[in-house]
C-alpha cells in the first residue's frame, strides 16, 4: 500500500518555520492566512501497513516534538 | 567599482563580502527592506540562512523589497553576484537557472573546494584562465546544483556553466560538477563557495576569490585592478 | 502598578516545595522571609532562585576560593560573561556553559539552544560573537548506539545553531568515556569582542526606568518541573500542554544578536540580561537585586505563543531567543524602534521601583510580592562533606589490547581510538571561517587562533580530561589548566584569562564531594602558579547515570594573545630537514593513560606529581620561539604520548620523519606515557639549540620521508603516512 | 478553512532523505518498505481557499523540483 505520513510540530513546541511563513505571506499579497505550520510529509510504498505506526515512533518522527498522522496514499 | 552587499535578515557573510569587494573598490550594504539600491555599480547577495533557510532556501529573501529592484537592476544589464545563499537567492528569483537542493549527504560540509574556470567570458571571471584551478572554501547544507537535462543542454551550449568542481572533488551531488552558473546574458553569477573567504592568506587557504572581484571591478571601471 | 498584599490563590503545599526540588527547612525560611507562606507564583520562583542551577548552593563556598583579579581582567565571574583585556581598546568577553540534561533528552535542540544560550551570554555584556566552541563527552561509540547518536545529533545541532547565526565554530574537544554512557556532556564556549570601556552590566538601575521584554514570544518551554502548580488539573493528553524540550531559533537570535548590539551602540540601555535557565524569574531578580533595587513586572504583557498560561508559567518559562532590557522612559520609543527594524518584538513589561520587592502583577492583581534579597540572596549554601573514596569508583574499562601489544600495533590502536582519532568528520560540518578572522582552524595547531583588528590575534583552547581527573581530582585538574597554557604557548600566545566548567555527578555524595573539592583547588592553584584569573563558567552537578557518578570533568577554557597573527604557530612538520626534538622535562607514566584505557588496566589512585614551575618555564619558552618565529612546528604531548603526538605532527603536515628516542628501561613508557609539560617541536636545528638554553630538549631526529620511523631501545616502528592516515579516520565511520 | 499542503520532491530528482530512510528502516527490522520519498506539510488557516494555489506557485514550493498537492485540513 502506498501511504503518507503526515509529521509536524507538537502542539506547544516552537515552530520557526510557521512563524516565518505566517510572517512572509502578507508582504506577498496573501493575506487572511494564520495559525502556519511546517512540518514534513513522507510518503512509502509499506507491505505490512501495520507496522507503519512503530516506524514512525521509531525512526520517521520524534516523538518529543512531533506528532505524526497516517494517511491512505490514495486518499486527499 | 562600488558594489553593494544586501543585508537580509540572517545573513551572515555580508560583512565578509563586503571587506572582499572593498578590495578592489568601495563596497556599501543595502538594506533588504529598502529598495534604493543608492547608485552602486555591481549587487552582490551575500551568504548565510536568511530568514533563516525556513521553507526553502532563498524562498522568503527573494521576496524582499530590495529584489525587486535588484531584478531590474539585473534586467537592465547590471552585475550581480550571488554567492552560496546568495546563489540560492538568485534562483528563486528566477535571475538564475537551476536550483539548489540539499547535498546528497546531507550534512553542512565546511571544506576548500577545488574549482575549476569553465567559462572565462564573464564579467566574473575574466580575469582567470580556462582550466585554471581557484581553491575557495565551500560550506553549506543545500548546495547539489540541479536544471532539467535540457536545460543543463543549453547551458552548456551556451556557456553558462562557469565554474565546476573539480573532477572527483564533487562535495555535494551537484549534477555535471556544477559549481557556479551565469544567465544567458552573463551579467548574473552565482556560485555555492565563498569566494570573499579566499582573498587574504592570513585568514584562508588562499586568495584565489579576489580574482572574481578583481574581475567585477575591472568590467565596472573598464581598468585591470591588482 | 501599586497594591497591598499579593493574592494567595490556592496555596501551594509544602510537598509542592519538596516535589519542587526544595527541602522542608528551605520552605520554612522561605515562610520566615516572606512572613506567610509563598503563594503559587512565589513559590514557582523561589524554586528556581533557589535551585542548584541558581544558586550554586553547593559550590558558591568553593568558587569564592578561585584567583578572579588579574591584571588583564575587565570584568570577573558575577557578570553574563566574564572579559579580558586585549589591547587596541578591545575588551574579549568569553564564558562556557553546559547543556547536559537537554542533550540526553533531544541532542540535536539540546546541543543547539546551549549555543544559543551562551551566545546570549556574550551579546548581553555587549560583545559581539566571534566564536564557538564545544565540549562534549558520550559513552564508548563503539559498542553504543545511543552514543553514536547522541554524538551526530549533538554535533549537527552545535554546527545547525553556530552556522545559521554566523558564529565560526573554531575549536572543541570529544572524548568518549563508558561512565558518560548514561549521562552525555554538552558543553559550549562562545567568544566576543567589544569595546573595552563599554561593556554592558546586567544591574538593574534608575527608579522609574522601564523594563523591556525583546524577541521571541514566551510559551511553556521548559517549565516541566514547575507544572505540578498547574492549579487546572491536567486531564488525558495534556501533557503536551507542558513541553520541556526546546526548539532552538537561530534565525531568532540573528536578529535579536543584531537588535541587541544596536541598542547598546546607540546607548539606548541602562542595562541588559539574557533570559537563560529560569526564564524572566532569574532574569529580572538578578538584575534588580545587582542594582539594588526592585522590579515592578506585569506578566499581562508579555507576548505569549500559546493561550492560558498561568502568571508562574510566564514567570519561569525557559523560551529561548529572549532578552530583557532596562532603559530610560524617554527612550522607550527608540529602544522599540530598533526592536522593529530587526523584526524583534519588544513590550515594556515592568519599572524598577524603590522598594527593593520583586512584585508580579498580573494586570492590576498583584500575584507575587518577595524581597529580591530573599530571592537572589538568601538560599542557604551547604558545605560539602568530601571523603576521599577508599576503593575505585569506577570499573576498568574493557581490555582491547595485550598489556604486551607491540608498538606498531599499539599507535595504530591508539591513533583509531575514539578519543585521539581525527575530529574532521566532526568540526567539517562546522563552520570555522565566517567573519574572516580564522588564522587556525582545528588540528592546524593546538589553539584555534583569530585576527584582531590590530593585526595581533586572540588563541583559545577548550580542555578537560575526565579519566586523568578521576584518577587524581588535583592534579589531574592542574594538568588540565597546564595543557589549556600548553596548547596556547604552541601558537605563540599567553594566556589572559580562563573560565570553567564543573561538570560532576551528586555533591551530596561524599565522594563526589570530595573529587568537586580536589579539582577546584587545584584549578586554583593551577592558574595562580601561571598568574591567570578565573573570569567566569558554570556548574553542572548531579551528573549521575544508573551505573554512578561521570567521571569528575571539569572543563577549562582558555584565551590568550599573540602579537603578530602572521607569527602564529602551527602543529604541523613542515619542511623536510627539519630537526625533530622534545622540548620541556617531560616524565611520561602509562598509568591513566590512552594505552592503559585501551589495555583494560583500572585508574592508578592518584598521578605523579607535576612540578608547575618547571612545566610554566617550559610553556614560556617555546611560546617565546614560536613567537621568534625559530619553530616550524609545536605540538604538546598529551593522548597517547610522544608517539603519538609525532604521528599528529607528521599527518597535520604530510611529512614522515626518522627518529631514535635511544635506549630506554621501558621502551611503553617512553613511546606512549602521557604527562603534563612536554612538547613535540620542529625547525633548523639551530634554533632548537638556542631553545635548549632554556629549557631542557632532547633531539629525536629529522623531518622527511613518506613514513614515520621511530626507534627505541632495540625496538623499530615503521608506518607509512597513509596508513597513518587511514587509522587516524576511524571517526569517519561514525558519520557516513 | 483549515488547508493542507502536501510538497514532494519531483519524479526523477534524487531524493537523499527519502534514499536515507529507505536504508535505515530494515536496520530496525522494518522491511516491506520501497519508494520512500520526504517532502513538506504546510498547515493553515486561510479565509480564501481559492488563493492557496497561487500561494503554492509563488512561495510555498518551487515548481522547478517540487510538486504540490492541496489538501482539505479536514480530510485524511
Ligand atoms: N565554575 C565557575 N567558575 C567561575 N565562575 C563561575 C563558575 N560557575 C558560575 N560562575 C559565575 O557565576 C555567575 C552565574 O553563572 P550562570 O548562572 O551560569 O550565569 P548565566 O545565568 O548568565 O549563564 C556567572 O557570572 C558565572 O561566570
Ligand atoms: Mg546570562
Amino acid at each position: 500500500m502506498r501511504a503518507r505520513v503526515l509529521i509536524r510540530p507538537k502542539a506547544g513546541i516552537l515552530d520557526p518555520q510557521g512563524i516565518a511563513v505566517e510572517r512572509a505571506l502578507p508582504a506577498l499579497g496573501f493575506g487572511g492566512v494564520s495559525n502556519v505550520h511546517v512540518g514534513r510529509l513522507i510518503e512509502l510504498d509499506v507491505e505490512d501497513p501495520s507496522s507503519l505506526d512503530a516506524m514512525c515512533r521509531r525512526l520517521l518522527a520524534n516523538p518529543l516534538i512531533e506528532d505524526y498522522e497516517i494517511l491512505d496514499g490514495r486518499s486527499g | 567599482m562600488r558594489a553593494g552587499v544586501i543585508r537580509f535578515p540572517g545573513s551572515c557573510d555580508e560583512v565578509d563580502a563586503q571587506l572582499a569587494a572593498a578590495r578592489v573598490g568601495d563596497a556599501v550594504l543595502l538594506w533588504h527592506a529598502d529598495p534604493d539600491l543608492h547608485g552602486v555599480d555591481a549587487v552582490i547577495v551575500p551568504g548565510g540562512f536568511s530568514y533563516g533557510d525556513y521553507l526553502r532556501v532563498g524562498a522568503i529573501a527573494r521576496f524582499a523589497p530590495v529584489m525587486e529592484s535588484v531584478i531590474a537592476f539585473a534586467r537592465e544589464g547590471g552585475l550581480v553576484l550571488g554567492i552560496c545563499n546568495g546563489f540560492q537567492v538568485l534562483c528563486e528569483a528566477g535571475l538564475l537557472p537551476g536550483a539548489l537542493l540539499p547535498n546528497d549527504h546531507l550534512r553542512f560540509r565546511c571544506a576548500q573546494a577545488e574549482l575549476e574556470v569553465v567559462n572565462i567570458d564573464t564579467p566574473f571571471t575574466h580575469g582567470c584562465a580556462v582550466g585554471e584551478r581557484l581553491s575557495i572554501p565551500a560550506k553549506h547544507t543545500t548546495g547539489r546544483y540541479y536544471a532539467p537535462p535540457e536545460d543543463l543542454e543549453r547551458m552548456e551550449a551556451t556557456g553558462q556553466i562557469v565554474l565546476r568542481y573539480a573532477a572527483g572533488t564533487n562535495p555535494n551531488g551537484s549534477l555535471r560538477d556544477i559549481a557556479g552558473v551565469c544567465n544567458a546574458d552573463r551579467n548574473v553569477f552565482g556560485l555555492m563557495p565563498h569566494p570573499e573567504h579566499a582573498v587574504d592568506e592570513l585568514t584562508g587557504a588562499s586568495a584565489d576569490g579576489l580574482k572574481i572581484f578583481a574581475s567585477m571591478a575591472e568590467a565596472v571601471d573598464g581598468r585591470v585592478v591588482a | 502598578m501599586g497594591a497591598s498584599s499579593p493574592e494567595a490563590g490556592v496555596l501551594p503545599s509544602v510537598e509542592d516545595a519538596v516535589a519542587l526540588g526544595l527541602t522542608r527547612a528551605e520552605y520554612d525560611l522561605i515562610r520566615d522571609k516572606l512572613g506567610r507562606a509563598p503563594n503559587q507564583v512565589e513559590l514557582a520562583m523561589f524554586s528556581l532562585l533557589w535551585s542548584e542551577h541558581c544558586a550554586y548552593k553547593h559550590s558558591k563556598r568553593l568558587l569564592r576560593t578561585l584567583p578572579t583579579e588579574g591584571r588583564h581582567v575587565l570584568m570577573g565571574p558575577g557578570e553574563n560573561a566574564g572579559a579580558v583585556d586585549v589591547g587596541g581598546g578591545l575588551a574579549c568577553a568569553f564564558k562556557v556553559e553546559s547543556h547536559n540534561h537537554p542533550s540526553a533528552v533531544e541532542p540535536f535542540q539540546g546541543a543547539a539552544t546551549g549555543v544559543g544560550g551562551i551566545l546570549r551570554d556574550i551579546f548581553a555584556i555587549g560583545a559581539r560573537p566571534i566564536a564557538v566552541l564545544d565540549s562534549l563527552r558520550f559513552g564508548e561509540p563503539g559498542t553504543s548506539e545511543r552514543s553514536r547518536y547522541l554524538l551526530d545529533r549533538a554535533v549537527a545541532g552545535i554546527g545547525h545553531y553556530g552556522n545559521s547565526i554566523g558564529v565560526p565554530t573554531v575549536g572543541g574537544e570529544v572524548y568518549f568515556e563508558a561512565p558518560y554512557e548514561h549521562n552525555c556532556l554538552v558543553n559550549a564556549m562562545a567568544l566576543g569582542l567589544g569595546s573595552a570601556d563599554r561593556l554592558m552590566r546586567s544591574a538593574a538601575a534608575g527608579v522609574g526606568n522601564v523594563v523591556v521584554l525583546f524577541g521571541a514570544s514566551t510559551g511553556r518551554d521548559g517549565i516541566g518541573g514547575a507544572s505540578v502548580l498547574a492549579s487546572a488539573e491536567l486531564g488525558e493528553g495534556d501533557e503536551d500542554k507542558r513541553p520541556t524540550v526546546q526548539v532552538g531559533d537561530p534565525f531568532a537570535e540573528k536578529k535579536l544578536l543584531e537588535c541587541s548590539l544596536e541598542l547598546l551602540d546607540r546607548g539606548l540601555l541602562v542595562s541588559l540580561q539574557d533570559l537563560g535557565a529560569a526564564g524572566l524569574t532569574s532574569s529580572a531578580s538578578e538584575m534588580a537585586s545587582k542594582g539594588g533595587v526592585g522590579i515592578d513586572l506585569d506578566v499581562s504583557r508579555v507576548p505569549l505563543r500559546e493561550a492560558g498560561m498561568e502568571p508562574f508559567e510566564i514567570m519561569v518559562s525557559e523560551s529561548q531567543e529572549r532578552m530583557l532590557c532596562v532603559c530610560a522612559p524617554e527612550r522607550l520609543d527608540e529602544v522599540l524602534a530598533v526592536c522593529a527594524k530587526w523584526e524583534v518584538h519588544g513590550t515594556a513589561i515592568g519599572e524598577v521601583t524603590a522598594s527593593g520587592q520583586m512584585r508580579i502583577f498580573d494586570g492590576d492583581r498583584l500575584v507575587g510580592d518577595m524581597p529580591v534579597a530573599a530571592l537572589v540572596d538568601d538560599c542557604p549554601l551547604y558545605d560539602l562533606e568530601p571523603e576521599r573514596p577508599r576503593g575505585p569508583l569506577y570499573p576498568p574499562p574493557v581490555p582491547l589490547l595485550a598489556p604486551d601489544v607491540e608498538p606498531t600495533e599499539a599507535l595504530l590502536a591508539l591513533l583509531r581510538s575514539p578519543n585521539i582519532a581525527s575530529r574532521l568528520p566532526l568540526f567539517r560540518q562546522y563552520d570555522w571561517l565566517v567573519q574572516s578572522r580564522t588564522v587556525r582552524r582545528p588540528e592546524e595547531a593546538d589553539a584555534a587562533v583569530l585576527l584582531l583588528p590590530d593585526g595581533a590575534a586572540l588563541a583559545v583552547s577548550i580542555d578537560g580530561s575526565g579519566r586523568r581527573v578521576a584518577a587524581d581530582p588535583y592534579r589531574g585538574t592542574v594538568e588540565v589548566v597546564l595543557e589549556c597554557a600548553a596548547n596556547l604557548a604552541c601558537v605563540g600566545a599567553e594566556p589572559l584569562g580562563v573560565t570553567n566548567n564543573l561538570n560532576f555527578g551528586n555533591p551530596e555524595k561524599p565522594h563526589v564531594a570530595w573529587q568537586l573539592a580536589e579539582a577546584v583547588r587545584g584549578l586554583g592553584d593551577a592558574c595562580r602558579a601561571l598568574d591567570t584569573a578565573v573570569v567566569g563558567g558554570n556548574v553542572s552537578l548531579y551528573n549521575e547515570g544508573a551505573a554512578g557518578p561521570i567521571y569528575p570533568t571539569p572543563v577549562v577554557g582558555m584565551v590568550g594573545r599573540l602579537p603578530d597573527a602572521r607569527r602564529a604557530g602551527r602543529l604541523g612538520f613542515a619542511r623536510a630537514g627539519d630537526a625533530v626534538a622534545i622540548a620541556g622535562d617531560f616524565r611520561p607514566a602509562l598509568g591513566a593513560g590512552e594505552l592503559a584505557k585501551l589495555c583494560g588496566e583500572p585508574l592508578p589512585d592518584g598521578l605523579p606529581e607535576v612540578d608547575v614551575a618547571a612545566v610554566r618555564a617550559a610553556i614560556e619558552a617555546v611560546r617565546d620561539a614560536v613567537r621568534d618565529g625559530l619553530l616550524s612546528s609545536a605540538h604538546d604531548i598529551a593522548e597517547g604520548g610522544v608517539l603519538v603526538a609525532v604521528a599528529e605532527c607528521c599527518l597535520a603536515g604530510g611529512f614522515g620523519a626518522t627518529l631514535d628516542l635511544g635506549p630506554s628501561e621501558e621502551p611503553q613508557v617512553r613511546l606512549f606515557g602521557e604527562g603534563a609539560g612536554g612538547f613535540v617541536v620542529s625547525g633548523q636545528r639551530a634554533a632548537l639549540e638556542e631553545l635548549s638554553a632554556r629549557v631542557p630538549l632532547a633531539m629525536l631526529g629529522e623531518v622527511g620521508g613518506e613514513a614515520l620511523s621511530v626507534r627505541v631501545a632495540g625496538h623499530e616502528v615503521t608506518v607509512g603516512l597513509a596508513e597513518l592516515r587511514a587509522a587516524h579516520a576511524e571517526l569517519e565511520r561514525f558519520f557516513p
